[in-house]
C-alpha cells in the first residue's frame, strides 16, 4: 500500500472557470473591530487551480482575511467577487453552499464527536433526508448515510486515520486533529480550500505528509488552495503566489522568489540575519 | 470476558449503523427490556407502579426531550416545566374538545403544541448564548405558569384553576382518569417511552444529531462547515420541546390525574435538568439513570428511617432528604461531571477487558 | 458464559422486582392514621402548629387512655411541603392501610378526590377543600366539615353586612387570594352573591412567588379602595397582607380573612398594629380547657409533643390541630360502635363520618366545650355546616367577637349541587349514591 | 535532529535557578504534549525556548509555572526544580511568592484596569508594605517611559506594544528572580520587538533577573539568549549556545528562513511515511 | 379603539390624575429594585471572580436572615449575633470554597452552576433542620432600625415612607458605596476585578484563587445578610424569601453579568418597571401578576437588540 489509491479524489465541482482564470477577486477590503484597524485596502485574487499562500507575522490579519472569504466577518469596504459574482456580506453557510471549505488556525473541531462524525459533518449541506426518515433510520435516511459514508471513508482512507475513525478527536494528538480537520474541509467537496496554518505545530515528517495531502488535492481533483503558513520552508515550496501583510496591509504580492527577496518583506518579517 | 468486543466483525456499512453494533448491548438491553415489560409488572406494587415506576419513566423522558436541546444541541434551558405544561394543558384541551380522540393522537398532537411553543421561546437562541438564554428560557417558564393561571379557557373556567383527566377508555380499558388500573397506565407509558427513545436514537445519530452536536461543540465552526445554525437551533428546540410536551401529557393524563399551574413551576424544570445533568449529557441512556436515581432515590430515602425504626419526624426526613439530595449532586459533578452515562461507559470498558487490567 | 450473563442478568432483575413490591406498614392491632403534613417550605408556619395539634391529641389518647377503645391509634406524618406532587405520593405511599387521608391542601385534595371512589379510603379535609364536597351522594366519600370555604365566604359577608347582604349594595369588596386552587374556592360563590345583591368583587391574586411582596396588590387596594378586603391566604402570605395593610393605612376593621388566615404567629409579626383585624374560626382556642390540660400532663410535660414553647399549646391553630383530630377520632369511635369491631377499616370510618355528631355535650365530654362549632354530618351532608364564630386580633392574641355564625345555605346549595354534578360529569362513570336522604 | 548538548559544558547545578528533568505533561487525561522535556536556566541567564507554533512552547513555560492546571493539564512525570526546591506540586501563587513569574502569550492585561492598576496586581503576593511597592513602580516606570505616561488609561485600549511592557512591568512589581516570558514578540512591529528585548537585556543586567523566553521570532531570540533550545512536538531536537544555534544548518533552514543548501523540498516528497506515529 | 385606549392613554391618565399614587408606585418600585440589585451585586461578583453563575444566591438571603434571627431567638443578644452570623457567613463561604469550587475548578460552566444548586438544596435542608421552616419576624428594633412610617402630604394625597425602607435603601447605597471602595482601593479588591478581567493573567500574577474566592463568596454572604435583614424587615423571615433570587435574574441579563453598575442601573429600572407595569396595565388589562414575568420579558426584548446586555461590551467572535 505505497501508492495512493486512485479513485479517492472527489473531483472538484465543475464552476466554469477555466483553469488558470480568476475564482476570486478581494477587491478593497478594510475591516475595522470598533476603531481598531485588522485590514486596510486589502485587494487580491486567487486563481483557479493555484496553491496561494498568504503570510505575514502574527497579528498581521491573515485569518481576519480569510474570515471576509468565507463570508464569516463583513468587511466595513470593498466586495468579494467569487466564481463571478461580486457580494458585500454572505452567511458563511451559504460560503459552503458555494464551495468555499476552510480549516482553523486553532483546530475547530467538534470536540465531543468521533473522528468520522466531525468528517460526515462536513457533509452535512450535501444531505437532505428529513427528520421523518431520520426518525425511522431505515429506508432512505440509512441509505443517505451509507452513500456519504462511503465518500468519508474514501476520505480517511487518503488521510490515513481508519485506526481512529471513532476516537472522539478531543482525545486526539494536535496533528491528527489538524488532519480530520483537512478531512471535513475535503468532505465538503470544495472548489476553493482555505488552510490556516496547516502545518502548526507538526515535525518535519508530519509536515511532508501534510504537504503531500495538500499538493495531491490540489492536483488530482483541481482543487484551489489559499492556506496561511508560518514555516517558510513549506510556503515556499508549495505556493504559486504569496501575499504578504503586515499591520492590515498587503505589503507584498508574487511569486515566492519574488517575495523572498523583497527587502520590505524581509524587514517586516522575515527578519534581518545579523 | 463477559463483554469481549473481539471477533465481531461488521462486514458493512449498514450492520456499522445497526443499533448495537456490539452483541452483549443488544443481550443486555433485552434483558432490561424483559424487566420492564414482564418482571416488574409481575411483581410490583400499586405503590411501586405509582411512585417509582411510572414517574421514572416520564421524567426520564422528559429529560430525553430536556438533553436533545442541551445535551445534544448545546442550548442549556430552564423552561422544561413550563414546556411540560403546554403539552398537558394542549392535552387536556384537545382531549375535553373532542372527546372522542383517541388519546394516543391527542398525545402526539399536543406534542405539536409544545414544539411550537419551543421553537418560538427558542428564536432568542439565535442571538443570545449561554447563561443569558438560560435565563431567557425562564421568561418562558414565568411567563406560561402565568398564562395557565389567568387563561381560564385552558382549564375550561374551572373554579380551582386545576385540570382533572377524565376517565378515557381505549379499546375498551380505561388507560387514564382516576378508574385507570396502574398497570395499564404503566404499559401505556412504557410504549409510548419506548418508541420515542427509538426515534430519539435515530434522530440524534444521524444527520440531524450531528448537526446537532457539531453547533453545541463549536457553532461558529459548524456555521463554517455550511450548517444553518438557525435551522439547526430551531429544530433543536422543536424536536426537544415536542418529546418534553409529550412527557407533559403523559405527565399529567397517565400519572398525575390532575394538575395546577403550579405543578409545571421552576421546581420541576430543575428536576429535570437534574436528571439530564446526573445522568448526563448527550446521552440517551443517561436519562433513564437519572431519572431512577433523582426519583426513586428519594422516595426509598424517605422509606430508610422507617425500615430501620428510627425515631426520626417526617419533616426531618424530609428536610435530610433535600440535604442528601443536595450533597449527592456537588458529589457526583465532583466524581464524574459526565454523568452516570459516562460511569456506565467506564464499567462497560472495564468488562471489555475483564478479567484482565489493561 | 453468555447464557451464565443471561441468568445473572435475570436473577438480579427479579430481585430489583421484588424490591419493588416495598413492604407496607401493616399493623394488625392498631388503626393507622396517616397525615400528609407539612412542616417544611413557605407554608411551615402555618403548618406545624396544626400538625402539633393533631399529633398531640393522637398521642394523648395513646398515652391517657391506651389508644382508643384500646386500639392504638398510629399516627403516621407524611411530609408533603405544601406540594401538590409530593402529597399525591405521600398519599399513595400511606394508602395501603389507612382508614382515612387527610390531604391538607386544597390542591392535594383536588388530585386525590377523583381516586377516592376507586380506592375507597374517606378524604378528610375539615375546613378546606372543594366546598360542594358538601354534597354526600357525589362526594361519597370525601368530607370537609364543619364548614366549607362557600359557608366561610357566606359568613363573612353575613358579618360585615350585618346580617342582610343587600346592604351590601353598591360596595366595593376585595378577594385577597392566595393563587392556587384553594384561594381560588370562594370565587364562584362570591362572584354568584355579587351579582345578587349587588357589590362588586375584586379578586387580587397573589401568586406563590409573591406572598412576602405584596406590594402591587396593596397599591391596587389603595387605589381601588374597596370597602372591605377579603382574605383568602396562607404560609407567608398572611403575615406579608397584615404588614402590608399596616402600612398602606388599610382600616384593619375592613379586613377580614378565612379561617387559614388567623394564625397567631402571622399578626404577633406586627402586633398592635394589626388590631381589629378580624379572622373568622370553626374553632376557638379555650387555654384552660380539660383537653388542654390533658395534653399538658400527659403529652407535653413527659416530652412527647414537637411543641417549641408552651406558649403554642394557646394559639389558634394548635387548637384546631386538636379538634380537627377529634373528629376523625370521634367518626373512628363511631365506626368501632356500629360496626361492633376493634378496627373499623376505611368503608367503616366513612360511615363514622357520615354520622359525626360533634353536639356540645359531646364536646364537653372530651373535655373542649366552646373549642369547636357544634355540628352534625348525614349521608347527604357531608360538612355539617356547623357555622363559625369570628375572631379578632386584639394586639396580642385573637378573641372571640362574635355569637355563632351560620351560612346562608339557601344561597350556596344550589350552587354546590350544580357544580357537584358538573363534577361528576366531567369525571364520568362517577357513581352518585341516590339513596342519601336529605 | 543532532544533539549538540555533548559540545557544551556541563552547567553546575547550584549555579542553576531553574531546572527541568524530564517532564511529560498531558492535558485532559489524554493529549500528550510534552514528551520528556528537560532543560534548564542557569542564574542571570537568558535561556531561549524554540519552536513552532504548537510545539509545545508555551506549555512548558506553564508546566514550570503552574498554569497548567487551569486548563485541565498536568504534569505527569519528572520534575521541577526552581531555586533548589520542588515546585511542581506549587500553586501559582506560591512560585511567584518564591520568585517565579510569568509573562503569558499575548499580554493578559487587565483590561479594564488602568495600567497603573495593572501593575499594581503584580505586587498581590508582597507583603513588605505600601513604600516598597511604590517605589518599584517607580522603577518600573523608570524602565518603562511610556508607561508612566499612560498610567491613567485603561489597559485595553493602549497600544500592543503598551500592554507588553504593561505585562513585563506587572511581572517585575513581583521582585521575580525569574521571568517566564512567552512570545514577548507577537503581534509587535520590529522595533518595538527590539526594545522589548533591550529592557529584558537591561532587566537581566541589572536587576539580575534570569529568564526563559518562548519565541517563535528564532532570529532575536537567538540574538539576546545566551543559550537555547528547540522544541518539536513535545521534545527537544536541539540545545546549546544562541551562538552556535545561530550557525546550524538546520536552525537556519527551519526557523531562520535563510536556505539551507542541497534541502528537500516539501515539493518533493512524492509518497507518505507509512508509521504509526500517533502511538509516539 | 378601547382596547388601545387602555393601553396607551388611560394608565397615563391615571397617572397624572393621582400624583401622590404614582410617586408611591415609584417608590415601593425603587425599594424592590434595591433589593433586587443587591442580589444581583452578590451575583455579578461572585461572577465575576470565578466565572460561577451562583444560584446559591437567594438561599444565602435566606439563610443569612435566618441565622441572625435563629440566633437572636436562641438568646443571643442582637449585637452579637450579627457580627456571629457573619462569622457564619465566613465559615460558609470557606467551606464551600474547599468542599465545592475547589474540586470543581476548570469544570464547565454548567457543572458548576449545577452545583450552586446542589448547594442551594442543601442549605434549604440544613436551614429548615437548625432553625425550623416557620415564618419568624426580622430583629428590626433589636438592630435599631426605626419602623415608623413617614406620611407626606403631597398633591393633595399622600405618599407614606417606611422608614425601614428608607434605612435599607440608604444602607444599600452604603454598602454598594463600601463595595465599590473596596474593590478600587483595596489590593484584594483589585485582584477580584483582575480575576474577572483575565483569570489566566490573574493567576500568572500569584493571584491566590482560594483566597479571592473565599473573599468574595464571603462578600456575596454579607450582601445577602444585608438583603435578608431588608426584605425580611418587610415581609418576615421564612424560606419563601428565596424566591427574590429569581428577580435578580433577569437584572443580570439586563445589566449583563460582569457589570457592577448594571447590577445596580438594571436593579432600580426593573423594580420601578414592573411595579409601575403591574399596576398601571397588569392589574387592570391583565389580571396581574405581571411581575412574575415582566422583567423577564423586558430583559429578553432588550437582549434581542443587545445580545451583550445593556452595560456589556461587544462580542467580537474570532476563530
Amino acid at each position: 500500500m505505497n501508492e495512493r489509491p486512485d479513485h479517492v479524489m472527489l473531483t472538484a465541482p465543475d464552476d466554469g472557470i477555466a483553469r488558470g482564470d480568476v475564482l476570486l477577486e478581494a477587491k478593497n477590503i478594510s475591516l475595522a473591530f470598533g476603531g481598531v484597524k485588522a485590514l486596510t485596502d486589502i485587494s487580491l485574487n486567487i486563481l483557479k487551480g493555484e496553491i496561494r499562500a498568504i503570510i505575514g507575522p502574527n497579528g498581521a490579519g491573515k485569518t481576519s482575511m480569510l474570515n471576509v472569504v468565507n463570508g464569516f466577518y463583513t468587511p466595513q469596504h470593498g466586495s468579494i467577487v467569487f466564481r463571478g459574482r461580486e457580494r458585500r456580506a454572505m452567511k458563511p453557510h451559504h460560503a459552503v453552499g458555494q464551495g468555499i471549505a476552510r480549516t482553523f488556525q486553532n483546530v475547530a473541531l467538534f470536540k465531543g464527536m468521533s473522528t468520522l462524525d466531525n468528517i460526515m459533518a462536513g457533509r452535512s449541506v450535501m444531505m437532505k433526508r428529513h427528520i421523518g426518515w431520520q426518525m425511522l433510520w431505515h429506508g432512505p435516511a440509512l441509505r443517505e448515510e451509507i452513500v456519504h459514508r462511503e465518500t468519508v471513508e474514501e476520505i480517511i482512507d487518503f488521510l490515513e486515520i481508519q485506526h481512529i475513525r471513532h476516537t472522539p478527536v478531543g482525545k486526539l494528538p494536535y496533528g491528527l486533529q489538524k488532519r480530520v480537520e483537512l478531512g471535513r474541509a475535503l468532505a465538503m467537496e470544495p472548489s476553493l480550500l482555505l488552510l490556516d496554518e496547516p502545518m502548526a505545530g507538526m515535525n518535519l515528517e508530519e509536515k511532508e505528509d501534510m504537504s503531500r495531502f495538500i499538493i495531491d488535492v490540489n492536483q488530482q481533483r483541481g482543487t484551489t488552495i489559499a492556506l496561511i503558513e508560518h514555516d517558510m520552508g513549506v510556503v515556499m515550496d508549495l505556493s504559486d503566489r504569496v501575499a504578504v501583510l503586515d499591520y492590515g496591509k498587503k505589503i507584498a504580492d508574487g511569486t515566492p522568489d519574488a517575495v523572498k527577496n523583497d527587502q520590505g518583506v524581509i524587514d517586516a518579517y522575515l527578519g534581518v540575519p545579523h | 470476558m463477559l463483554y469481549r468486543t473481539a471477533g465481531q466483525f461488521k462486514t458493512s456499512y449498514a450492520a456499522d449503523h445497526a443499533l448495537f453494533p456490539v452483541r452483549q448491548d443488544a443481550i443486555l438491553l433485552g434483558v432490561v427490556l424483559i424487566l420492564a415489560f414482564v418482571v416488574f409488572p409481575l411483581t410490583a406494587s400499586e405503590f411501586a407502579f405509582r411512585a417509582l415506576l411510572i414517574p421514572v419513566l416520564i421524567y426520564a423522558l422528559a429529560a430525553l426531550g430536556l438533553n436533545i436541546l442541551t445535551g445534544y444541541a448545546g442550548q442549556l434551558s430552564l423552561g422544561t416545566g413550563a414546556f411540560m405544561g403546554v403539552g398537558a394543558y394542549a392535552c387536556y384541551k384537545l382531549i375535553t374538545l373532542f372527546p372522542e380522540m383517541n388519546i394516543v393522537v391527542a398525545i402526539a398532537l399536543s406534542g405539536f403544541f409544545s414544539a411550537g411553543v419551543g421553537a418560538l421561546f427558542g428564536l432568542p437562541s439565535l442571538r443570545i448564548k449561554g447563561f443569558y438564554l438560560a435565563i431567557a428560557t425562564l421568561a418562558a417558564q414565568f411567563f406560561l405558569v402565568w398564562l395557565f393561571q389567568k387563561w381560564d379557557w385552558l382549564y375550561n373556567y374551572s373554579a380551582s384553576g386545576a385540570i382533572h383527566v377524565p376517565n378515557i377508555s381505549m379499546f375498551g380499558i380505561t388507560v387514564a382518569g382516576p378508574r385507570a388500573a396502574a398497570i395499564t397506565q404503566y404499559y401505556f407509558v412504557l410504549a409510548i417511552v419506548c418508541v420515542v427513545t427509538f426515534f430519539a436514537i435515530n434522530i440524534t445519530r444521524g444527520r440531524i444529531g450531528r448537526m446537532w452536536k457539531a453547533v453545541r461543540d463549536m457553532d461558529i465552526a459548524a456555521e463554517l462547515v455550511g450548517i444553518n445554525l438557525m435551522r439547526a437551533k430551531l429544530t433543536a428546540f422543536f424536536v426537544s420541546s415536542y418529546i418534553v410536551g409529550v412527557s407533559g401529557a403523559l405527565f399529567v393524563f397517565l400519572w398525575r390525574g390532575a394538575a395546577e399551574a403550579n405543578l409545571f413551576d421552576i421546581p420541576l424544570s430543575f428536576r429535570v435538568l437534574f436528571i439530564a445533568i446526573i445522568g448526563g449529557l448527550g446521552s440517551i441512556l443517561g436519562n433513564y439513570l437519572g431519572a431512577i436515581l433523582i426519583v426513586a432515590l428519594p422516595v426509598i430515602i424517605s422509606a430508610v428511617p422507617a425500615m430501620l425504626g428510627l425515631p426520626l419526624a417526617s419533616a426531618t426526613v424530609e428536610h435530610l432528604n433535600v440535604m442528601i439530595i443536595g450533597v449527592l449532586i456537588i458529589t457526583f459533578l465532583i466524581v464524574e461531571p459526565h454523568g452516570l452515562a459516562r460511569f456506565w461507559a467506564v464499567i462497560r470498558e472495564k468488562l471489555i477487558l475483564w478479567p484482565f487490567p489493561h | 458464559m453468555k447464557k451464565m450473563m443471561k441468568t445473572a442478568a435475570l436473577s438480579a432483575a427479579l430481585a430489583a422486582g421484588v424490591a419493588l413490591a416495598l413492604p407496607a406498614s401493616a399493623q394488625e392491632d392498631s388503626i393507622y392514621i396517616p397525615n400528609l403534613s407539612y412542616r417544611t417550605g413557605p407554608f411551615a408556619a402555618t403548618g406545624t402548629p396544626l400538625m402539633n395539634g393533631q399529633r398531640d391529641y393522637i398521642t394523648l389518647l395513646n398515652e391517657r387512655d391506651g389508644g382508643l377503645n384500646g386500639v392504638e391509634l398510629t399516627y403516621d406524618e407524611c411530609e408533603t411541603g405544601y406540594n401538590t406532587e409530593k402529597g399525591v405520593e405521600c398519599y399513595e405511599r400511606t394508602k395501603e392501610n389507612a382508614v382515612v387521608t387527610q390531604p391538607w391542601s386544597t390542591g392535594i385534595t383536588l388530585q386525590v378526590l377523583p381516586k377516592s371512589n376507586v380506592d375507597e379510603i374517606p378524604i378528610l379535609a375539615p375546613g378546606y377543600g372543594f366546598s360542594p364536597m358538601a354534597d354526600g351522594k357525589v362526594f361519597q366519600w370525601a368530607f370537609n366539615p364543619p364548614s366549607s370555604y362557600w359557608d366561610g365566604a357566606s359568613m363573612i359577608l353575613k358579618h360585615i353586612s350585618e346580617g342582610d347582604l343587600d346592604n351590601l349594595n353598591g360596595k366595593k369588596i376585595a378577594l385577597l387570594h392566595l393563587d392556587h386552587p384553594y384561594g381560588k374556592e370562594p370565587i364562584p360563590l362570591l362572584q354568584a352573591l355579587a351579582e345578587q345583591h349587588g357589590f362588586t368583587l375584586l379578586p387580587i391574586p397573589v401568586g406563590l412567588t409573591e406572598m412576602q411582596n405584596q406590594s402591587a396588590q396593596w397599591l391596587q387596594i389603595r387605589r381601588e379602595r374597596p370597602d372591605f378586603v377579603l382574605m383568602w391566604g396562607w404560609g407567608a402570605m398572611n403575615a406579608g397582607a397584615v404588614t402590608e395593610a399596616a402600612k398602606t393605612r388599610y382600616p384593619m376593621d375592613q379586613f377580614i380573612g378565612i379561617w387559614w388566615s388567623g394564625h397567631d404567629g402571622d399578626l404577633k409579626l406586627i402586633g398592635e398594629e394589626g388590631k381589629g383585624y378580624r379572622s373568622i374560626s370553626w374553632s376557638v382556642p379555650v387555654p384552660d380547657s380539660q383537653l388542654v390540660q390533658d395534653i399538658r400532663q400527659y403529652v407535653v410535660e413527659p416530652g412527647k409533643s414537637l411543641i417549641e414553647n408552651e406558649s403554642e399549646l394557646d394559639s389558634v391553630f394548635y387548637q384546631r390541630g386538636l379538634m380537627i383530630s377529634a373528629m376523625l377520632v370521634e367518626a373512628i369511635r363511631a365506626a368501632q360502635e356500629e360496626f361492633d369491631t376493634q378496627a373499623p377499616d376505611a368503608e367503616q370510618v366513612r360511615w363514622g363520618l357520615e354520622n359525626l355528631n360533634m353536639d356540645e355535650a359531646r364536646l364537653e365530654e372530651l373535655g373542649a366545650t366552646g373549642m369547636l362549632v357544634p355540628f352534625k354530618t348525614s349521608c347527604a351532608d357531608h360538612t355539617g355546616h356547623g357555622g363559625a364564630w369570628m375572631l379578632e386580633w386584639d394586639g396580642e392574641k385573637f378573641v372571640k367577637v362574635s355569637d355563632l355564625i351560620t351560612p346562608d345555605r339557601e344561597a350556596i346549595e344550589p350552587l354546590e349541587k350544580q357544580e357537584a354534578e358538573a363534577y361528576a360529569a366531567a369525571n364520568a362513570p362517577w357513581p352518585v349514591n341516590e339513596e342519601c336522604e336529605m | 535532529m543532532m544533539t549538540t548538548s555533548a559540545a557544551v559544558p556541563a552547567q553546575e547545578p547550584d549555579n542553576l535557578i531553574l531546572e527541568v528533568n524530564n517532564i511529560e505533561v498531558i492535558y485532559d487525561r489524554v493529549i500528550l504534549v510534552l514528551k520528556g522535556v528537560s532543560l534548564s536556566v542557569p542564574k542571570g541567564g537568558i535561556t531561549a525556548l524554540l519552536g513552532a507554533n504548537g510545539a509545545g512552547k508555551t506549555t512548558t513555560l506553564k508546566a514550570i509555572s503552574n498554569l497548567l492546571h487551569a486548563e485541565r493539564g498536568e504534569v505527569t512525570k519528572g520534575n521541577i526544580v526552581f531555586d533548589g526546591a520542588q515546585v511542581h506540586n506549587l500553586s501559582p501563587n506560591d512560585l511567584v511568592r518564591r520568585g517565579c513569574i510569568q509573562v503569558m502569550e499575548g499580554r493578559h492585561c487587565f483590561g479594564h484596569l488602568s495600567v497603573e492598576d495593572n501593575l499594581l496586581t503584580g505586587a498581590f503576593t508582597r507583603r513588605d508594605g505600601q513604600t516598597a511597592i511604590r517605589e518599584d513602580l517607580e522603577l518600573v516606570y523608570t524602565y518603562f517611559p511610556r508607561l508612566k505616561e499612560r498610567r491613567g488609561s485603561q489597559a485595553g485600549y493602549t497600544s500592543g506594544g503598551e500592554q507588553q511592557m504593561t505585562a513585563i512591568g506587572r511581572a517585575l512589581m513581583s521582585r521575580p528572580k525569574m521571568i517566564l516570558l512567552d512570545e514577548p514578540s507577537m503581534g509587535l512591529a520590529p522595533q518595538l520587538v527590539e526594545e522589548i528585548f533591550e529592557i529584558v537585556k537591561q532587566l537581566n543586567e541589572e536587576r539580575n533577573v534570569s529568564f526563559l523566553l518562548a519565541e517563535q521570532n528564532t532570529n532575536v531570540a537567538l540574538r539576546y539568549a545566551k543559550y537555547g533550545y528547540i522544541l518539536e512536538s513535545g521534545r527537544i531536537v536541539l540545545d546549546g549556545e544562541a551562538r552556535a544555534l545561530r550557525e546550524n544548518e538546520d536552525v537556519k533552514e527551519f526557523y531562520l528562513g535563510i536556505g539551507g543548501e542541497g534541502r528537500r523540498s516539501f515539493r518533493n516528497v512524492k509518497h507518505y511515511k507509512r508509521r504509526k506515529r500517533w502511538l509516539s | 379603539m378601547d382596547f388601545l385606549n387602555a393601553i396607551f392613554v388611560q394608565p397615563f391618565a391615571d397617572m397624572a390624575a393621582a400624583p401622590d399614587f404614582l410617586l408611591q408606585v415609584v417608590w415601593e418600585g425603587l425599594v424592590g429594585g434595591v433589593l433586587y440589585a443587591l442580589i444581583a451585586l452578590g451575583f455579578v461578583l461572585i461572577y465575576k471572580s470565578s466565572r460561577i453563575f451562583n444560584f446559591a444566591q437567594g438561599i444565602m438571603v435566606v439563610f443569612a436572615a435566618l441565622t441572625l434571627v435563629g440566633l437572636t431567638e436562641k438568646g443571643v443578644p442582637a449585637l452579637l449575633a450579627l457580627p456571629l452570623t457573619l462569622l457564619v457567613m465566613l465559615v460558609l463561604a470557606v467551606t464551600i470554597e474547599r468542599a465545592v469550587l475547589r474540586p470543581l475548578v476548570n469544570q464547565p460552566d454548567i457543572i458548576l452552576f449545577m452545583a450552586t444548586i446542589g448547594i442551594t438544596l442543601f442549605l434549604i435542608g440544613f436551614g429548615e433542620i437548625i432553625f425550623g421552616g416557620e415564618n419568624k419576624v426580622m430583629i428590626t428594633r433589636e438592630l435599631m432600625i426605626p419602623t415608623d412610617s413617614i406620611t407626606l402630604d403631597l398633591f393633595g394625597g399622600f405618599v407614606s415612607i417606611e422608614q425601614k425602607d428608607l434605612t435599607s435603601v440608604i444602607g444599600a447605597v452604603l454598602l454598594v458605596a463600601a463595595l465599590l471602595l473596596f474593590l478600587n482601593r483595596t489590593k484584594t479588591g483589585r485582584a477580584i476585578r483582575a480575576l474577572g478581567d483575565d483569570h489566566q493573567a490573574a493567576l500568572s500574577v500569584g493571584i491566590s484563587l482560594s483566597t479571592i474566592w473565599v473573599v468574595v463568596w464571603f462578600i456575596a454572604g454579607v450582601i445577602a445578610l444585608a438583603t435578608g435583614i431588608a426584605w425580611g424587615a418587610r415581609a418576615g423571615v421564612s424560606f419563601a424569601l428565596e424566591v427574590i433570587a429569581y428577580k435578580a435574574l433577569p437584572v443580570l441579563m439586563l445589566g449583563g453579568l460582569e457589570s457592577v453598575m448594571g447590577a445596580i442601573i438594571g436593579g432600580l429600572a426593573i423594580g420601578i418597571l414592573e411595579k409601575l407595569f403591574e399596576v398601571y396595565w397588569g392589574q387592570p388589562l391583565m389580571g396581574g401578576n405581571t411581575e412574575a414575568w415582566f422583567a423577564y420579558v423586558v430583559a429578553l426584548i432588550v437582549l434581542l437588540f443587545r445580545p451583550q446586555g445593556l452595560f456589556g461590551e461587544r462580542i467580537i467572535e474570532r476563530v
